[in-house]
Protein backbone atom coordinates (compact mmCIF):
# COMPACT_ATOMS: atom_id res chain seq x y z
CA UNK A 1 0.00 0.00 0.00
CA UNK A 2 1.53 3.48 -0.84
CA UNK A 3 0.43 6.61 1.05
CA UNK A 4 1.42 9.64 -1.01
CA UNK A 5 1.50 13.17 1.12
CA UNK A 6 1.39 16.83 -0.45
CA UNK A 7 2.96 15.87 -3.57
CA UNK A 8 2.84 19.40 -5.57
CA UNK A 9 3.87 20.18 -9.11
CA UNK A 10 7.72 21.05 -8.49
CA UNK A 11 8.30 18.88 -5.32
CA UNK A 12 10.31 15.47 -5.91
CA UNK A 13 8.95 12.51 -4.35
CA UNK A 14 10.59 9.97 -2.37
CA UNK A 15 9.78 6.46 -1.20
CA UNK A 16 10.75 5.04 1.82
CA UNK A 17 10.13 1.30 3.09
CA UNK A 18 8.56 1.72 6.88
CA UNK A 19 8.74 -1.24 9.27
CA UNK A 20 7.36 -1.31 12.38
CA UNK A 21 8.40 -3.65 15.37
CA UNK A 22 6.90 -5.33 18.17
CA UNK A 23 3.87 -3.30 19.89
CA UNK A 24 3.80 -1.26 17.35
CA UNK A 25 3.40 -4.19 14.40
CA UNK A 26 0.84 -5.39 16.57
CA UNK A 27 -1.56 -1.94 17.29
CA UNK A 28 -1.03 -0.95 13.56
CA UNK A 29 -1.72 -4.54 12.30
CA UNK A 30 1.06 -4.82 9.74
CA UNK A 31 4.68 -4.99 9.75
CA UNK A 32 5.64 -2.63 7.02
CA UNK A 33 4.25 -0.57 4.24
CA UNK A 34 5.69 1.95 1.29
CA UNK A 35 5.60 5.73 2.36
CA UNK A 36 5.77 8.51 -0.62
CA UNK A 37 6.79 11.44 0.49
CA UNK A 38 7.83 15.01 -0.81
CA UNK A 39 11.16 15.56 -0.44
CA UNK A 40 12.75 16.96 1.80
CA UNK A 41 11.42 15.17 4.41
CA UNK A 42 12.68 14.25 7.60
CA UNK A 43 12.09 11.21 10.05
CA UNK A 44 9.97 13.35 12.41
CA UNK A 45 7.32 14.30 8.74
CA UNK A 46 7.20 10.85 8.38
CA UNK A 47 5.95 9.82 11.76
CA UNK A 48 3.50 13.18 11.46
CA UNK A 49 2.21 11.44 8.06
CA UNK A 50 1.76 7.76 9.60
CA UNK A 51 -0.14 9.16 12.44
CA UNK A 52 -2.04 10.89 10.69
CA UNK A 53 -2.74 8.71 7.63
CA UNK A 54 -2.55 5.14 9.25
CA UNK A 55 -5.62 3.81 11.14
CA UNK A 56 -4.86 3.89 14.91
CA UNK A 57 -1.78 5.69 13.64
CA UNK A 58 -2.37 7.66 17.04
CA UNK A 59 -1.29 5.08 18.52
CA UNK A 60 2.12 5.97 17.59
CA UNK A 61 4.43 8.32 19.92
CA UNK A 62 4.60 11.46 18.13
CA UNK A 63 8.61 11.24 19.07
CA UNK A 64 9.29 7.38 18.49
CA UNK A 65 12.81 5.84 18.33
CA UNK A 66 14.16 5.09 14.37
CA UNK A 67 16.45 3.66 13.00
CA UNK A 68 17.25 4.45 8.95
CA UNK A 69 19.03 1.77 7.24
CA UNK A 70 19.73 -0.33 10.17
CA UNK A 71 21.19 2.27 12.38
CA UNK A 72 19.60 4.93 15.16
CA UNK A 73 18.84 7.99 13.78
CA UNK A 74 17.39 11.32 15.51
CA UNK A 75 13.92 11.98 14.37
CA UNK A 76 15.60 15.17 12.34
CA UNK A 77 17.27 12.95 10.24
CA UNK A 78 16.97 13.74 6.40
CA UNK A 79 15.28 10.90 4.49
CA UNK A 80 16.69 9.82 1.14
CA UNK A 81 14.55 7.94 -1.81
CA UNK A 82 14.63 4.00 -0.76
CA UNK A 83 15.50 3.82 2.40
CA UNK A 84 14.29 1.54 4.71
CA UNK A 85 13.04 3.50 8.28
CA UNK A 86 11.93 1.51 10.85
CA UNK A 87 9.79 2.77 14.33
CA UNK A 88 11.65 0.75 17.45
CA UNK A 89 9.39 0.60 20.71
CA UNK A 90 11.10 1.22 23.72
CA UNK A 91 14.06 -1.39 23.85
CA UNK A 92 13.88 -4.36 26.32
CA UNK A 93 16.62 -6.32 24.57
CA UNK A 94 19.62 -8.44 26.80
CA UNK B 1 33.08 -17.37 14.97
CA UNK B 2 29.63 -17.99 16.45
CA UNK B 3 26.74 -15.92 14.80
CA UNK B 4 26.04 -12.88 17.23
CA UNK B 5 22.27 -13.89 17.14
CA UNK B 6 20.42 -17.31 17.74
CA UNK B 7 17.75 -19.35 18.44
CA UNK B 8 18.86 -21.93 20.01
CA UNK B 9 20.05 -21.69 24.05
CA UNK B 10 23.37 -20.20 24.15
CA UNK B 11 26.51 -22.11 24.04
CA UNK B 12 28.20 -20.56 27.16
CA UNK B 13 31.61 -22.77 27.55
CA UNK B 14 31.84 -22.68 23.55
CA UNK B 15 31.81 -18.82 23.25
CA UNK B 16 34.37 -18.77 26.46
CA UNK B 17 36.47 -21.40 23.85
CA UNK B 18 36.13 -18.58 21.03
CA UNK B 19 38.14 -16.12 23.20
CA UNK B 20 40.29 -17.76 25.40
CA UNK B 21 44.38 -17.47 24.78
CA UNK B 22 46.89 -18.52 27.00
CA UNK B 23 47.92 -14.48 26.98
CA UNK B 24 44.24 -13.37 28.46
CA UNK B 25 44.65 -14.00 32.22
CA UNK B 26 41.42 -12.86 32.85
CA UNK B 27 37.90 -13.73 31.32
CA UNK B 28 34.70 -12.29 32.18
CA UNK B 29 31.26 -13.26 31.17
CA UNK B 30 28.06 -11.48 31.53
CA UNK B 31 24.70 -13.54 31.50
CA UNK B 32 21.52 -12.15 31.02
CA UNK B 33 18.41 -14.48 31.89
CA UNK B 34 15.11 -14.53 31.78
CA UNK B 35 13.67 -13.06 35.04
CA UNK B 36 10.39 -13.67 36.48
CA UNK B 37 9.78 -10.98 39.40
CA UNK B 38 6.66 -10.53 41.52
CA UNK B 39 4.80 -8.62 39.72
CA UNK B 40 5.37 -10.48 36.17
CA UNK B 41 2.29 -12.58 37.89
CA UNK B 42 2.29 -16.03 36.26
CA UNK B 43 4.25 -16.19 33.06
CA UNK B 44 4.52 -18.99 31.03
CA UNK B 45 7.34 -17.85 28.53
CA UNK B 46 8.78 -15.11 26.74
CA UNK B 47 9.86 -14.84 23.45
CA UNK B 48 12.02 -12.49 22.49
CA UNK B 49 11.43 -10.70 19.10
CA UNK B 50 13.90 -8.56 17.28
CA UNK B 51 14.44 -6.57 14.24
CA UNK B 52 17.21 -9.20 13.34
CA UNK B 53 19.59 -7.43 10.12
CA UNK B 54 19.93 -3.74 12.80
CA UNK B 55 20.34 -6.21 15.85
CA UNK B 56 23.34 -8.15 14.22
CA UNK B 57 24.76 -5.27 12.59
CA UNK B 58 24.67 -3.00 16.12
CA UNK B 59 25.55 -5.88 18.36
CA UNK B 60 29.11 -6.17 15.75
CA UNK B 61 29.37 -2.64 15.92
CA UNK B 62 28.88 -2.51 19.68
CA UNK B 63 32.05 -5.31 19.84
CA UNK B 64 33.63 -2.99 17.38
CA UNK B 65 34.11 0.17 19.57
CA UNK B 66 34.85 -2.49 22.36
CA UNK B 67 37.54 -3.96 20.34
CA UNK B 68 38.93 0.11 19.63
CA UNK B 69 38.64 0.95 23.60
CA UNK B 70 40.31 -2.10 24.94
CA UNK B 71 42.73 -3.90 21.84
CA UNK B 72 44.41 -6.06 24.14
CA UNK B 73 41.19 -7.50 25.12
CA UNK B 74 38.83 -10.39 22.89
CA UNK B 75 35.26 -10.27 23.00
CA UNK B 76 32.05 -11.97 22.03
CA UNK B 77 28.52 -11.82 22.10
CA UNK B 78 25.42 -13.45 21.52
CA UNK B 79 21.18 -12.83 21.81
CA UNK B 80 18.98 -15.56 21.47
CA UNK B 81 15.50 -15.03 19.91
CA UNK B 82 12.45 -16.78 20.13
CA UNK B 83 10.95 -18.61 23.17
CA UNK B 84 13.65 -18.60 26.08
CA UNK B 85 12.71 -20.66 29.15
CA UNK B 86 12.72 -18.61 32.62
CA UNK B 87 15.94 -18.80 33.72
CA UNK B 88 18.14 -19.10 30.34
CA UNK B 89 19.88 -16.68 29.38
CA UNK B 90 18.86 -14.58 27.10
CA UNK B 91 22.12 -12.72 25.90
CA UNK B 92 25.48 -13.82 26.58
CA UNK B 93 28.91 -10.71 26.72
CA UNK B 94 32.27 -12.18 26.92
CA UNK B 95 35.16 -10.50 27.59
CA UNK B 96 38.98 -11.72 27.53
CA UNK B 97 42.04 -9.68 28.67
CA UNK B 98 45.53 -9.80 29.99
CA UNK B 99 44.51 -8.12 32.86
CA UNK B 100 41.12 -8.23 34.84
CA UNK B 101 40.30 -4.57 34.85
CA UNK B 102 39.87 -4.48 31.22
CA UNK B 103 38.07 -7.49 31.01
CA UNK B 104 35.47 -6.38 33.71
CA UNK B 105 35.37 -2.93 32.13
CA UNK B 106 34.66 -4.72 28.42
CA UNK B 107 32.12 -6.48 29.51
CA UNK B 108 30.22 -3.86 31.21
CA UNK B 109 31.07 -1.29 28.32
CA UNK B 110 29.01 -3.71 26.41
CA UNK B 111 26.42 -5.07 28.31
CA UNK B 112 25.20 -1.34 28.48
CA UNK B 113 25.50 -0.77 25.16
CA UNK B 114 23.44 -3.63 24.69
CA UNK B 115 20.91 -2.55 26.64
CA UNK B 116 20.33 0.78 25.19
CA UNK B 117 20.72 -0.08 21.48
CA UNK B 118 19.95 -3.53 20.48
CA UNK B 119 16.09 -3.36 18.80
CA UNK B 120 14.68 -6.54 20.80
CA UNK B 121 11.53 -6.82 22.14
CA UNK B 122 9.71 -9.26 25.09
CA UNK B 123 6.42 -10.64 24.46
CA UNK B 124 5.32 -12.24 27.63
CA UNK B 125 2.62 -15.05 27.84
CA UNK B 126 0.81 -15.51 30.93
CA UNK B 127 -1.25 -19.03 32.26
CA UNK B 128 -4.50 -17.67 31.33
CA UNK B 129 -3.80 -17.35 27.77
CA UNK B 130 -2.94 -13.53 27.15
CA UNK B 131 0.04 -12.02 26.06
CA UNK B 132 1.46 -8.62 25.77
CA UNK B 133 4.47 -6.55 24.85
CA UNK B 134 6.90 -6.22 27.28
CA UNK B 135 8.06 -2.09 27.93
CA UNK B 136 11.24 -2.15 28.95
CA UNK C 1 27.82 -26.55 48.06
CA UNK C 2 31.22 -26.55 46.11
CA UNK C 3 34.43 -27.03 47.79
CA UNK C 4 35.71 -23.66 47.85
CA UNK C 5 38.89 -24.98 47.06
CA UNK C 6 39.73 -27.67 44.83
CA UNK C 7 41.98 -30.06 43.47
CA UNK C 8 40.08 -30.72 40.00
CA UNK C 9 39.24 -27.96 37.04
CA UNK C 10 36.53 -26.06 37.92
CA UNK C 11 33.30 -26.94 36.88
CA UNK C 12 31.71 -23.00 35.87
CA UNK C 13 28.17 -24.28 34.35
CA UNK C 14 28.12 -26.43 37.97
CA UNK C 15 29.07 -23.37 39.88
CA UNK C 16 26.52 -21.60 37.80
CA UNK C 17 23.69 -23.53 38.46
CA UNK C 18 23.92 -23.13 42.26
CA UNK C 19 23.62 -19.67 42.14
CA UNK C 20 20.91 -19.52 39.27
CA UNK C 21 17.50 -18.45 40.08
CA UNK C 22 14.28 -17.39 38.03
CA UNK C 23 14.14 -14.43 40.08
CA UNK C 24 17.94 -13.11 39.28
CA UNK C 25 18.39 -11.89 35.65
CA UNK C 26 21.99 -10.75 35.53
CA UNK C 27 24.85 -13.48 36.25
CA UNK C 28 28.57 -11.99 36.32
CA UNK C 29 31.06 -14.42 36.01
CA UNK C 30 35.41 -14.12 36.47
CA UNK C 31 37.32 -16.76 35.68
CA UNK C 32 41.13 -16.26 36.48
CA UNK C 33 43.54 -18.25 34.32
CA UNK C 34 47.11 -18.97 34.09
CA UNK C 35 48.68 -16.57 31.50
CA UNK C 36 51.55 -17.01 29.88
CA UNK C 37 53.32 -13.85 29.57
CA UNK C 38 56.55 -12.96 27.10
CA UNK C 39 58.25 -11.92 30.25
CA UNK C 40 57.71 -16.05 31.93
CA UNK C 41 59.71 -17.58 29.40
CA UNK C 42 59.34 -21.43 28.83
CA UNK C 43 56.89 -22.16 31.55
CA UNK C 44 55.87 -25.75 31.46
CA UNK C 45 53.40 -25.76 34.10
CA UNK C 46 52.15 -23.89 37.23
CA UNK C 47 51.26 -25.11 40.81
CA UNK C 48 48.90 -23.23 42.88
CA UNK C 49 50.02 -23.77 46.83
CA UNK C 50 48.01 -22.71 49.44
CA UNK C 51 47.59 -22.38 52.89
CA UNK C 52 44.43 -24.29 52.76
CA UNK C 53 42.82 -23.98 56.17
CA UNK C 54 43.48 -20.35 55.75
CA UNK C 55 42.22 -20.40 52.27
CA UNK C 56 38.85 -22.03 52.64
CA UNK C 57 37.83 -19.85 55.75
CA UNK C 58 39.13 -16.55 54.42
CA UNK C 59 37.49 -16.92 51.12
CA UNK C 60 34.40 -17.92 52.89
CA UNK C 61 34.64 -14.78 55.01
CA UNK C 62 34.82 -12.96 51.79
CA UNK C 63 31.54 -14.40 50.46
CA UNK C 64 29.83 -13.58 53.47
CA UNK C 65 31.36 -10.18 52.93
CA UNK C 66 29.70 -9.81 49.74
CA UNK C 67 26.51 -10.98 50.98
CA UNK C 68 26.44 -8.77 53.16
CA UNK C 69 26.85 -5.99 51.03
CA UNK C 70 24.42 -7.20 48.31
CA UNK C 71 21.73 -9.26 50.44
CA UNK C 72 19.96 -10.14 47.14
CA UNK C 73 23.03 -11.36 45.02
CA UNK C 74 23.81 -14.85 45.46
CA UNK C 75 27.50 -15.73 44.99
CA UNK C 76 29.80 -18.26 44.68
CA UNK C 77 33.71 -19.12 44.22
CA UNK C 78 36.23 -21.80 43.98
CA UNK C 79 39.78 -21.64 44.14
CA UNK C 80 41.99 -24.84 42.38
CA UNK C 81 45.27 -25.83 43.92
CA UNK C 82 47.82 -28.62 42.54
CA UNK C 83 49.00 -27.56 38.82
CA UNK C 84 46.69 -25.98 36.44
CA UNK C 85 47.46 -26.21 32.87
CA UNK C 86 48.15 -22.98 30.85
CA UNK C 87 44.91 -21.58 29.86
CA UNK C 88 42.43 -23.21 32.52
CA UNK C 89 41.13 -21.54 35.33
CA UNK C 90 42.62 -21.23 38.54
CA UNK C 91 39.74 -19.19 40.14
CA UNK C 92 36.52 -19.02 39.59
CA UNK C 93 34.15 -15.95 40.74
CA UNK C 94 30.25 -15.96 40.53
CA UNK C 95 27.44 -13.35 41.54
CA UNK C 96 24.01 -13.49 40.29
CA UNK C 97 21.38 -10.72 41.31
CA UNK C 98 18.08 -9.50 39.86
CA UNK C 99 19.86 -6.56 38.48
CA UNK C 100 23.34 -6.65 36.29
CA UNK C 101 25.00 -3.59 38.72
CA UNK C 102 24.98 -5.39 41.60
CA UNK C 103 26.07 -8.59 39.75
CA UNK C 104 29.08 -6.71 38.40
CA UNK C 105 29.95 -5.12 41.41
CA UNK C 106 30.03 -8.37 44.01
CA UNK C 107 31.65 -10.59 41.93
CA UNK C 108 34.74 -7.49 41.53
CA UNK C 109 34.66 -6.91 45.15
CA UNK C 110 34.78 -10.32 45.56
CA UNK C 111 37.82 -11.30 43.10
CA UNK C 112 39.71 -7.86 44.09
CA UNK C 113 39.49 -9.25 48.04
CA UNK C 114 40.81 -12.66 46.63
CA UNK C 115 44.01 -11.57 45.00
CA UNK C 116 44.88 -9.42 47.99
CA UNK C 117 43.61 -11.66 50.58
CA UNK C 118 43.96 -15.60 49.87
CA UNK C 119 47.06 -17.40 51.03
CA UNK C 120 48.05 -18.85 47.53
CA UNK C 121 51.20 -18.75 46.11
CA UNK C 122 52.26 -19.98 42.05
CA UNK C 123 55.09 -22.19 41.85
CA UNK C 124 56.63 -22.05 37.96
CA UNK C 125 58.22 -24.98 36.36
CA UNK C 126 60.46 -23.91 33.46
CA UNK C 127 61.50 -26.62 30.34
CA UNK C 128 65.17 -26.94 31.73
CA UNK C 129 63.74 -28.45 34.59
CA UNK C 130 64.52 -25.83 36.86
CA UNK C 131 61.54 -24.03 39.07
CA UNK C 132 60.68 -20.68 41.16
CA UNK C 133 58.01 -19.02 43.32
CA UNK C 134 56.48 -16.02 41.64
CA UNK C 135 56.41 -13.49 43.99
CA UNK C 136 53.08 -11.82 42.64
CA UNK D 1 62.08 -28.57 67.36
CA UNK D 2 61.91 -26.03 70.15
CA UNK D 3 63.55 -22.36 70.23
CA UNK D 4 63.71 -20.28 73.53
CA UNK D 5 64.08 -16.99 73.95
CA UNK D 6 65.29 -14.40 76.91
CA UNK D 7 63.26 -16.61 79.48
CA UNK D 8 63.71 -15.23 82.85
CA UNK D 9 62.48 -16.74 86.20
CA UNK D 10 59.50 -13.64 86.64
CA UNK D 11 58.20 -14.36 82.91
CA UNK D 12 55.52 -16.64 81.51
CA UNK D 13 56.23 -18.46 78.43
CA UNK D 14 53.77 -19.42 75.77
CA UNK D 15 54.45 -21.76 72.65
CA UNK D 16 53.65 -20.51 69.16
CA UNK D 17 53.45 -22.97 65.96
CA UNK D 18 54.74 -21.27 63.38
CA UNK D 19 54.27 -22.46 59.71
CA UNK D 20 56.11 -21.05 56.52
CA UNK D 21 54.86 -21.20 53.25
CA UNK D 22 55.97 -21.46 49.59
CA UNK D 23 59.59 -19.48 49.33
CA UNK D 24 59.99 -19.15 53.28
CA UNK D 25 59.60 -22.74 53.47
CA UNK D 26 62.11 -23.32 50.71
CA UNK D 27 64.46 -20.88 52.50
CA UNK D 28 64.23 -22.29 55.86
CA UNK D 29 64.27 -26.02 54.68
CA UNK D 30 61.24 -26.47 57.07
CA UNK D 31 57.43 -26.09 56.92
CA UNK D 32 56.91 -25.42 60.65
CA UNK D 33 58.26 -25.13 64.08
CA UNK D 34 57.33 -25.01 67.36
CA UNK D 35 58.49 -21.63 68.93
CA UNK D 36 58.85 -20.38 72.74
CA UNK D 37 59.15 -16.93 73.57
CA UNK D 38 58.62 -14.72 77.07
CA UNK D 39 55.21 -13.48 77.28
CA UNK D 40 53.88 -10.86 76.50
CA UNK D 41 55.14 -11.53 72.67
CA UNK D 42 54.19 -9.87 69.58
CA UNK D 43 54.15 -10.99 65.95
CA UNK D 44 57.16 -8.93 65.19
CA UNK D 45 58.62 -10.52 68.24
CA UNK D 46 58.65 -14.34 66.68
CA UNK D 47 59.53 -12.52 63.50
CA UNK D 48 62.64 -11.05 65.26
CA UNK D 49 63.28 -14.58 66.97
CA UNK D 50 63.16 -16.49 64.24
CA UNK D 51 65.10 -14.15 62.00
CA UNK D 52 68.16 -14.15 64.18
CA UNK D 53 67.98 -18.03 65.77
CA UNK D 54 67.09 -20.02 62.35
CA UNK D 55 69.81 -20.66 59.62
CA UNK D 56 69.36 -18.68 56.92
CA UNK D 57 66.53 -16.77 59.10
CA UNK D 58 68.05 -13.52 57.97
CA UNK D 59 66.30 -14.41 54.02
CA UNK D 60 62.76 -13.70 55.83
CA UNK D 61 61.78 -10.47 55.46
CA UNK D 62 61.76 -8.02 58.65
CA UNK D 63 57.85 -7.15 58.13
CA UNK D 64 56.66 -10.19 56.63
CA UNK D 65 52.88 -11.04 56.32
CA UNK D 66 51.50 -13.17 58.65
CA UNK D 67 48.17 -14.54 59.88
CA UNK D 68 47.33 -15.81 63.43
CA UNK D 69 44.94 -18.92 63.52
CA UNK D 70 44.31 -18.39 59.92
CA UNK D 71 43.85 -14.96 60.46
CA UNK D 72 45.58 -11.77 58.30
CA UNK D 73 47.01 -9.95 61.27
CA UNK D 74 49.45 -6.91 61.57
CA UNK D 75 52.93 -7.20 63.76
CA UNK D 76 51.88 -5.59 66.45
CA UNK D 77 49.41 -8.61 67.18
CA UNK D 78 49.81 -10.01 70.67
CA UNK D 79 50.64 -13.75 70.16
CA UNK D 80 48.71 -16.03 72.98
CA UNK D 81 49.62 -19.43 73.95
CA UNK D 82 48.85 -22.07 71.46
CA UNK D 83 48.20 -19.67 68.42
CA UNK D 84 49.15 -21.02 65.16
CA UNK D 85 51.57 -18.09 63.45
CA UNK D 86 52.29 -18.67 59.89
CA UNK D 87 54.78 -16.47 57.95
CA UNK D 88 52.99 -15.46 54.32
CA UNK D 89 55.21 -14.36 51.18
CA UNK D 90 53.18 -11.80 49.21
CA UNK D 91 50.28 -13.27 48.07
CA UNK D 92 49.93 -14.45 44.46
CA UNK D 93 46.18 -16.15 44.41
CA UNK D 94 43.66 -15.95 42.56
Amino acid sequence: MVFSYRLGPASAVITVHCRFFARYAEVLGRDSLELRLAAPASVADAVRELRTTLDRGAHLPERPLAAVNREHVPLEHALADGDELALLPPLAGG
Amino acid sequence: MSRLVTRDPIDVARLTMEISDAGRGGTVVFLGSVRRSAEDGPVTEIEYAGYEEMLSRELAQILDEAHARWPNAACAAQHRLGVVPVGEPSIAILAAAPHRAAAFDACRFIIEAAKRRLPVWKHEHFENGTSQWREA
